[in-house]
């Protein structure tokens, strides 16, 4: 990979900050990060966390284990709302997922080297992220137990799935894009695994660490093959990426319930997608970088990119939402602008306004430098941005089914205690896996930092 | 000496950047040798070419399992709704292929991506924990921030004294004797 | 019954529980004959009742443990019995409490669930005759309701009758019930009936009472029955009279009286004044052109109502333009299923209908004119008019609850317009001893009081509870040293009475009934009684010279008694009678009473206090007068016109709400379709007080406050009990139905009510679509008109064929008066679960077929708590909503696992077994007719339900989608039996169980393929249309628009 | 560094890594058979019965028509299982005091029903008519087997719905004539498939569609 950049740029990535400080070294980047793992004892920091972060997970637990002992009925549910929290959550969660896979996949093959200090732990939170959504199209069934069913598989009843469903669909995607987000991420971590291995002081870190390295030794042919792996895989988690949510988004555009009926969901739940992702991205780097002093590798160069990528995938949302109401009243289709105007004046309209103000107008900040370096800003900002997703999700949903077809048959939806347990549990359940990862592996990859650490010398040349 | 052959698996020299060994490697080619191999810790361009690496099986592995899961997917879903068990399904056509589309692509990708990462390990002939190399101590510095050369001892041209030698002459930091033993 | 068991003549078989298992639904487990299993447990029970009793509310844990030793309760464990935990907190659910009592008492498998590795078969052991096992058996008996009685057909399953239909050769059924008749086999089967006879609370056997009689008639006996009182319902039992009467002939100083509270002595007085004499009157709708009902609800409530709504229906058909239809007037005070199927409606409080009346006297020149304010006037002038022209062909109907008076002016104005003898005639009375109630309740009071009565026989009934307050029954009644009470339930009345016998339910005893137009049915029962319960009959004899008499000889030796009279011997006839259900030649002959009295001379009219708020009192639509308070399918069953559940409600008129600012607030959990809070309000009323929840109801009379009575209830049982406020509280003599001098305050707080369709407006959308006959005249096909159907090369793909039978349906909007029988008919059918307040709040009632009620009201809002003008007085529609069974289901393209696909015959299957519960289907059905079970609602625990249940359908469990199947039932074994005989279905073989219940015939079901099916003609005609034509779900259900004929002249005002 | 593993290491860690892969796919394959195995299915199995009543001696020795117990197999839904009266029309003079009958003779005599444990047992949610199959041309033995030989009875094919499926896709190969549903020795003919298909033709069978319709099972 060439890395002297063309004359016109130099001025340019001069005034930039770096993407890794200078006076770095092959081995202090690998001191630095492995140090996190195999040296550093656990901070209280580390440790409270962790530990509260498991109670919300025991609280899923147990809101789990009520629900197959009563059925769904124990969440707010309705007709006509067959879907509420379950659903939002699961797209949701989904949606953040993609942040990881764009960084590690499309950066990698646009050639963005900022991404090298951000993408191991973005696609570390992908897989948490799916994990959290997994959980969700399986317990929102009403018996989770026979949820097999929807697996194609040759039974006495010599019956199979339905292949028109979205649901399906989404079977395939997500169990897909899990396999592949992880696979993805074990590749990227061998070398790495590796320098664990040989910088590992007691025999268990060594044996584990040797175990799961497979005994890479770094050799040109390896890395040979491995170079040309790891491309492909970009280029097919690329189109993967964009298909999941687009598959996601089918669940509301193949149904003819207005408002979900619609051509523009593909496009702009992908963008909703990496919107909320890259705001998870800087929710996790922000802490992190202070906690482990990482700020020379993730450096405001990073910072101030997720946050251009946030500004302008937010426009394609805000874009999304304009188009919704354009449609409904261009088309004249009087399902759709009775249901353009509920989203106004309806019962939940003030979730839409909350919706408008966190993902449209709270974000257009960013266009101001100052704001996209100020950090306690930009945190600010990703959670503000993260609830405005999961409130589109919420409006798209719930005020959809309120308001459909059967005057006679509307109705309402409110979440029970129930509901909110279960999705805080996944936050809890995610945040504690997150934990986990910054202590068990390197939370950059230090291979790809070691190359960074070339390239800069060649670059001094 | 032939006799070292079987207890010695080769000699390793130890170098500080990626110009050196670059440039070691390709000397070592000139020279003569043959059974060369690379420890570098990130991929160091043209290394490859330069110890005479045949190009990579991995994307032809790939084609294979991304055109064998899109044809399973497809043809999974055609028997399943219309050979096997044929339902009128809200009035659609029994082959509704555009519904078909999303199952298949997605197979398309688990199936390339699956042979893509199982090739690239067979390849390599990973895993592999135990390796005559790992018995150089320094060799742990080849995952953090040295460089080794080794020239194995299988080598029609290996000589413990000439190749060590040689690799002193093309500035090796060190020269290591990879012992074949436990 | 045994006695009976193998006579080949009454063809009644033995329940027994034997073959279910090879169904595959929910009756795997039971192994033994389960009328036995009830029998046996029965005292135990009873006794854990009677423990029970004083422990009450949230201290059931430490109950728990007391009863944990207590071999009674232990003993009724093992026997999976449980059903009768819900009696010790009501709070608690039943099943939640099993669970509870799995885990504390360790009593594992108590619920039953999973499959035993071995089931068994358990056959006769001597087959009764005529029994096919797996085929049903249908036997003809008749339900006594009040002053008439519906003759039905049963369909019973091994001995288990299991369905309720309607007798096409019964005057009063004509082959269709009421959701009343429908939803009366759940109280057979109700676990919370009173199961065996006790006194003072102990449990005694029958035997143990029939010794006890002589002595408890002994001192009666000595002063020639002085003190000896009976008091009964209305009856209209022949034998029961018979044997009345011979009783009294034994005690010539004992008294018979009567109370019901919703019995219409107005009607019977009525008579007396215009006649000298009681009379009954039949109504002949079908002859009538113009109909004027003065506060009548004969659609829907009364004697021969279902007969008269056939009728009246029948003249409701439009198949061509130049067909005519009747047309009907209705004056009433708040709406009534009637009133809003009426052409033309005025609200008017009830109180000025008599004046009312005596201006349409006036106007047809019968009597002294009365001028009337306002819009009254000009209606008033119109409807005269519309009358005189149809002379002979004209009806004018009075309302059951109207006064004497009333019902007099109306038979003058019938005569003088003669219609008697062609819309309308007259005939001896039904009731086998006409009385005044209220009279004849107040002389029992008074007796009581003054302490004459020494023995009280109650034969059904519930005076403590809907006795009017002002004659305080219940301290009297304690006056009385012995009161013995026969009743299903023991109820507020029983538990003041010395002895308490239960009663049998009338598919348990042998008994007979008149119908409204005098026809008799004997009462055959279907099943030996599930507890030790008795009849009426058996409680006569008890005390006559044949005590232990069974209700079968007594019923014998009347009509022995009666044909030999007639010169016949009765077994000529009996078999007859009991497979036709009905006597032959009972039917009364028209008498021809003259009018013995003339409009003018009657007392001036008092007009009721103008402007004053005027309350009054009507049966609730559903439960009734109180008596069906236990009936999970009546509670949960929409009312036709507020549709709400489980509660009856204070209804105010729109500008009375705006005024007394009474609000609805919708609350989020369910919201629209489930709960609305609505202001609680103190009525004081008649020197008492009660607290309701206040409920607005567009086109209610203004100044009128209607108290539904038949809630509150404080022992009706698990679904009765405290389920909305007793109305009865504030009822008094003087006042029985309508009652002035009230106050209504607003307490301030608010209570939910279970609403399941709050928004009544259509949002301009295709869903029901209504016209005038002229304009129907104009543009027959106006229906169409805005349905903007796709044609159907429209559509990319190649349309599916369906060369065999193509099921469909079709249904009359122009007929359907939403009386709601459907909907019970289809809950009975189906097997489906009663959810309860709480779920029914949260948008989660399972009904398979619903009734939407729309208002033709220029509302902006979707409130009706938030006044305009346009709502005082509404057109109303209702519209029978089932599964639409479209041909591109948007349900099944979405189903992950095709748990809901289309079958050859073009039915939407659903198939519950292989249903995984995304509840997509739901989602994207644009009729919202999929239920769901959120929970587990069917109750696998109790035996009686299992022995109600349909083996023909699936019991669904839990997580699992449901809604209408067009009851493939049905179609499969009418299929197979035609398959059989290598021929195709006829047309009107297959009878979905909506159809056959609907008495005005709205409903018809067949094979759309077969162009000379009913169905088939009727999708042919111009007014055909399908809800939400535009979205190309091609619904194989489709609506006939509705037509009404409105009077030009009334128009123009 | 020091090896951290032995050289047998790499040879283990391949074998232990495929056979993961394998050990996982032969689960799999095992399940799905299982699922088929008369053990899941419960075929062959007898049952301890209150009575050892023997079809083998009943209908093969005394060569007794099923119908005469089975009364109601052509009208119903159910063959139906005989009262104990039908025992006792030949019971009561028949071996009328052995000691094995003496469950019959009680029942009859306390009016308390024999249990007999269920031998075929559909999978639940299904509604399967007897008479309709009998009137349609299909043989008892076609689903029982030779309930002739068997003293004691057992379910013979496995009832599962893919079961029903292959009749109801291709009835012909199950089709006799009418006056040969009862006998149980019946065995196809060698042109079974062109006389199976005339059959379905006389008796009127429905299409393929319309008998693999889920409603025609499943209410």
């Amino acid at each position: 990979m060439s890395t002297t950049p063309p004359p016109g740029d130099l001025p340019e990535i001069r005034r930039l900050d770096p993407v890794l400080e200078p006076g770095h070294t092959y081995a202090s980047v690998t001191d630095k990060i492995a140090a996190v793992v195999l040296t550093q004892p656990p901070t209280t920091g580390w440790i409270v966390g962790f530990a509260m972060s498991f109670i919300v997970v025991m609280v899923l637990f147990i809101s789990l284990s009520w629900l197959i002992i009563k059925g769904v009925g124990i969440w707010g549910i309705n007709i006509p709302i067959g879907w509420g929290f379950a659903i939002v959550n699961f797209v949701w969660w989904i949606g953040i997922g993609h942040a990881g896979t764009l960084i590690s996949a499309i950066l990698f093959l646009l050639n963005q080297k900022w991404r090298t200090s951000i993408n191991r732990f973005a696609e570390a939170m992908t897989l948490f992220a799916v994990a959290c959504a997994g959980i969700f199209p399986l317990i929102h069934t009403g018996r989770p137990w026979m949820a097999y069913y929807m697996m194609p598989y040759p039974s006495t009843m010599g019956i199979w799935p339905q292949f028109r469903s979205p649901l399906i669909w989404d079977v395939f995607a997500v169990s897909t894009y899990g396999t592949v987000s992880l696979l993805f991420w074990f590749v990227g971590l061998l070398p790495d695994l590796a320098t664990l291995r040989d910088r590992a002081k007691n025999r268990t870190q060594q044996v584990i660490y040797g175990m799961l390295s497979m005994g890479w030794r770094g050799s040109a042919h390896h890395w040979h093959r491995y170079q040309s792996a790891y491309l492909l895989l970009a280029g097919l988690a690329t189109p993967l990426v964009l298909s999941v949510h687009t598959v996601v988004s089918f669940d509301f555009a193949v149904a003819i319930v207005p408002g979900w009926h619609t051509t523009i969901f593909p496009p702009y739940f992908v963008a909703g997608a990496i919107y909320s992702g890259f705001a998870m991205v800087l929710t996790l780097a922000i802490p992190l970088r202070k906690a482990y002093g990482l700020e020379d590798f993730i450096t405001m160069r990073h910072l101030d990119n997720m946050a251009k990528v946030m500004l302008a995938t937010g426009l394609i949302v805000a874009y999304g939402y304009f188009i919704e109401f354009f449609m409904a009243f261009y088309s004249n289709n009087k399902f759709d602008v009775f249901l353009a105007q509920q989203r106004l004046h309806g019962p939940y309209s003030h979730f839409y306004y909350a919706l408008i103000l966190c993902n449209i107008l709270t974000p257009q900040l960013l266009w101001f430098e100052k704001m996209r370096r100020n950090v306690a800003v930009l945190f600010v900002m990703s959670l503000v941005v993260n609830t405005g997703m999961w409130l589109e999700r919420f409006v798209i949903v719930v005020i959809s089914l309120t308001r459909d077809f059967m005057p006679s048959a509307w109705g309402r939806y409110s979440p029970t205690f129930w509901d909110y347990s279960t999705f805080i549990g996944t936050i809890g359940l995610f945040v504690m896996l997150i934990f986990l990862f910054v202590r068990v592996l390197p939370a950059i990859a230090i291979a790809e930092m070691r190359e960074l650490v070339h390239e800069q010398s060649d670059e001094e040349k | 000496m032939k006799e070292h052959r079987h207890e010695i698996y080769g000699l390793m020299g130890e170098f500080l950047t990626p110009e050196q060994i670059l440039h070691a490697a390709s000397k070592a080619r000139q020279a003569g040798y043959k059974h060369i191999s690379a420890y570098t810790p990130f991929p160091v361009d043209g290394l490859a070419h330069a110890i005479g690496f045949p190009r990579t099986g991995v994307p032809f592995l790939t084609l294979i399992g991304g055109l064998g899961g899109g044809l399973t997917g497809f043809g999974l879903q055609y028997w399943c709704s219309v050979i096997t068990y044929p339902l009128n399904i809200g009035g659609r056509p029994l082959n509704s292929w555009p519904a078909f589309i999303p199952v298949t692509f997605e197979l398309t990708i688990l199936g390339a991506s699956i042979f893509a990462v199982i090739g690239m390990l067979a390849l390599n002939k990973l895993p592999q924990p135990y390796h005559p190399v790992f018995n150089v101590a320094r060799f742990a510095h080849a995952s953090s921030d040295r460089f080794f050369l080794c020239i194995e001892s299988r080598d029609a041209k290996f000589h413990l004294m000439e190749t060590a030698k040689f690799l002193q002459s093309v500035q090796a930091h060190h020269v290591h004797e990879v012992s074949n033993a436990e | 019954m045994s006695d009976h068991a193998n006579d080949k003549e009454f063809r009644i078989v033995q329940p027994t529980q034997s073959h279910q298992a090879q169904r595959g639904d929910e009756y795997d487990d039971e192994h033994e004959p389960e009328d036995r299993t009830v029998r046996e447990s029965k005292l135990d029970l009873a006794a854990v009742r009677e423990k029970l009793r004083e422990k009450s509310g949230k201290q059931y844990w430490r109950t728990l443990e007391e009863l944990a030793d207590d071999p009674h309760f232990t003993d009724l464990l093992h026997r999976e019995f449980p059903r009768h935990a819900s009696e010790w907190d009501e709070a608690v659910d039943r099943r939640d409490f099993l669970k509870l009592m799995g885990a504390s008492l360790a009593l594992a498998g108590l619920a039953g669930c999973g499959l035993p590795d071995q089931t068994h078969i358990v056959p006769y052991v001597k087959q009764p005759d005529g029994v096919v096992l797996g085929r049903p058996n249908f036997f003809a008996t008749a339900m006594p309701f009040g002053a008439d009685a519906v003759g039905v057909l049963v369909e019973s399953h091994e001995g288990r009758p299991t369905k309720i239909e309607g007798n096409p050769d019964h005057p009063s059924s004509l082959g269709s019930t009421s959701a009343i008749v429908q939803a009366s086999i759940l109280n057979l089967y109700d676990p919370d009936r009173a199961q065996t006879t006790l006194y003072t609370g102990e449990i005694r056997s029958w035997s143990g009472f029939l010794d006890a009689a002589p002595v408890m008639t002994a001192n009666v006996k000595a002063t020639n029955g002085a003190g000896f009182r009976i008091l009964t319902g209305t009856v209209t039992s022949p034998t029961l009279a018979w044997q009345i009467k011979k009783l009294l002939a034994q005690y010539p100083q004992a008294k018979w009286h009567q109370w019901e509270p919703a019995a219409c002595d107005g009607v019977k007085e009525g008579g007396k004044v215009a006649f000298g004499r009681y009379v009954n009157t039949v109504y002949v709708p079908g002859k009538a052109n113009v109909i004027l009902s003065l506060d009548g609800d004969f659609l829907a409530s009364g004697p021969g109502h279902i007969s008269y709504a056939k009728q009246f229906a029948r003249r409701r058909k439009l198949e061509g333009t130049n067909d005519t239809l009747n047309r009907l007037y209705v004056v009433e005070p708040t709406p009534s299923v009637t009133g809003c199927n009426a052409d033309h409606r005025l609200p008017l409080r009830a109180s000025d209908m008599e004046m009312f009346a005596r201006a349409l006297a006036g106007k047809l020149g019968i009597g002294p004119a009365v001028p009337l304010e306002g819009e009254a006037e000009k209606w008033l002038e119109t409807v005269a008019k519309d009358l005189r022209a149809a002379p002979g062909a004209s009806l004018v109907i009075a309302g059951e609850y109207q006064p004497a008076l009333v019902h007099a002016l109306v038979h003058a104005i019938n005569a003088s317009l003669g219609n008697v003898g062609n819309t309308l005639y007259y005939t001896e009375p039904v009731e086998a001893e006409p009385t005044n109630n209220l009279e004849s309740l107040r002389d029992l009071c008074a007796d009581m009081n003054a302490g004459k009565v020494e023995l009280l026989l109650i034969l059904g009934g519930n005076p403590v509870y809907d006795a009017p307050h002002d004659f305080d029954f219940t301290s009297k009644l304690q006056r009385v040293h012995t009161s013995i009470h026969l009743s299903p339930y023991f109820d507020e009345t029983s538990a003041y009475c010395k002895w308490h016998i239960s009663e049998s339910h009338y598919l348990e005893t042998w008994s007979d009934a008149r119908a409204h137009d005098g026809t008799v049915s004997i009462v055959q029962p279907l099943i030996s009684p599930l507890y030790y319960t008795k009849s009426a009959h058996d409680m006569v004899a008890a005390f006559s010279d044949k005590p232990g008499m069974p209700g079968f000889e007594a019923v014998r030796a009347y009509w022995t008694e009666a044909s030999t009279h007639s010169g016949t011997s009765l077994d000529a006839g009996w078999r007859k009678w009991l497979n036709d259900g009905v006597v032959t030649e009972t039917k009364y002959a028209p008498i021809t009473p003259e009018l013995k009295f003339s409009v003018p001379s009657l007392p001036t009219l008092k007009p009721a206090p103008a402007e004053q708020v005027e309350y009054i009192f009507r049966p609730d639509p559903t439960v009734y007068d109180g008596r069906f308070a236990n009936n999970g399918w009546l509670q949960e069953l929409p009312k036709p016109l507020t549709k709400l559940t489980w509660d009856n409600a204070a209804l105010v008129s729109p500008k009375l709400a705006h005024d007394k600012d009474l609000a609805h607030k919708v609350v989020s959990r369910g919201g629209e379709h489930g709960q609305v809070r609505s202001t609680v309000v103190d009525i004081e009323l008649n020197g008492s007080k009660v607290t309701a929840a206040a409920w607005t109801l567009p086109g209610q009379a203004e100044n009128t406050i209607v108290l539904p009575l038949g809630y509150g209830r404080s022992r009706a049982g698990y679904s009765g009990t405290n389920k909305g406020f007793n109305a009865y509280v504030v009822r008094s003599s003087n006042a029985l139905w309508t009652s002035f001098d009230g106050k209504m305050t607003a307490t301030g707080d608010s209570y939910p009510l279970a609403c399941t369709q709050y928004h009544f407006n259509m949002e301009g959308r295709q869903i029901l679509s209504t016209g005038t006959l002229e304009e129907y005249k104009k543009n027959p096909a106006f229906a169409q008109e805005h349905a903007e159907m796709p044609p159907k090369d429209m559509s990319l793909y190649k349309e599916f064929a369906y060369p065999g039978y193509a099921w469909g349906m079709a249904i009359d909007l122009n007929k359907c008066n939403g009386c709601n029988a459907c909907v019970v008919a289809c809950q009975s059918e189906n097997n489906i679960p009663v959810v309860g307040k709480d779920q029914v709040m949260r948008g989660r009632e399972m009904h398979w077929i619903r009734i939407d009620r729309y208002y033709q009201a220029e509302s902006p809002t979707d409130d009706p708590a938030s006044y305009n003008p346009s709502l005082d007085n509404p057109q109303t529609f209702f519209q029978p909503v089932p599964c639409q069974q479209c041909e591109n289901a948007p349900c099944e393209q979405v189903c992950p696992v095709g748990a809901t696909v289309h079958s050859a015959e073009g039915l939407n299957d659903m198939v519950y077994n292989r249903c995984v519960g995304t509840r997509y289907c739901s989602n994207n059905c644009p009729y919202k007719v999929r239920r769901f079970n959120f929970l587990r609602f069917q109750d696998w625990e109790t035996p009686q339900l299992k022995l109600m249940r349909n083996p023909e359908v699936t019991v669904r469990s839990r997580g699992v989608m449901e809604k209408c199947t067009y009851c493939v039932q049905r179609i499969n074994n009418v299929r197979i039996d035609a398959e059989k005989q290598n021929r195709p279905i006829r047309d009107g073989e297959i009878v979905t169980a909506c159809e056959a219940a609907c008495p005005s015939e709205a409903i018809a079901f067949g094979n759309a393929n077969d162009p000379n099916s009913r169905v088939a003609k009727l999708k042919k005609q111009p007014r055909n249309y399908s809800i939400l034509g535009e979205l190309n779900s091609r619904p194989r259900t489709t609506y006939l628009a509705a037509v009404r004929n409105p009077n030009a002249e009334l128009e123009k005002v | 560094m020091a090896q951290i593993f032995h050289r047998s290491f790499n040879f283990i860690s391949r074998l232990s890594l495929s056979a993961v892969v394998f050990l996982a796919g032969l689960a799999l394959t095992g399940v799905l058979v299982v699922a088929r195995s008369p053990y899941i299915t419960n075929q062959r199995v007898t049952r301890e019965q209150p009575v050892q009543f023997s079809h083998k001696h009943h209908v093969g020795d005394d060569g007794i028509d099923c119908r005469y117990c089975h009364t109601s197999v052509e009208t119903s839904a159910y063959a139906g299982i005989p009262p104990t009266k039908t025992c006792m029309n030949c019971h009561s003079v028949l071996f009328n005091n052995v000691g094995y009958l003496e469950p019959v003779r009680e029942s009859y005599r306390t009016e308390q029903s024999i249990q007999w444990v269920k031998v075929h047992r559909l999978a639940d949610y299904v509604y399967f008519n007897h008479s309709i199959h009998i009137n349609k041309g299909i043989g008892c033995s076609s689903c029982h087997g030779a309930v002739n030989e068997m003293p004691l009875v057992f379910q013979a094919s496995p009832l599962t719905m893919q079961w029903c499926l292959d009749c109801h896709r291709n009835p012909q190969v199950n089709l006799r004539p009418k006056e040969e549903i009862f006998d149980m020795n019946w065995k196809a003919p060698a042109n079974q498939e062109e006389v199976g298909k005339k059959l379905a033709a006389d008796y009127r069978l429905r299409s393929t569609t319309e008998l693999t319709s889920c409603s025609t099972c499943h209410r």
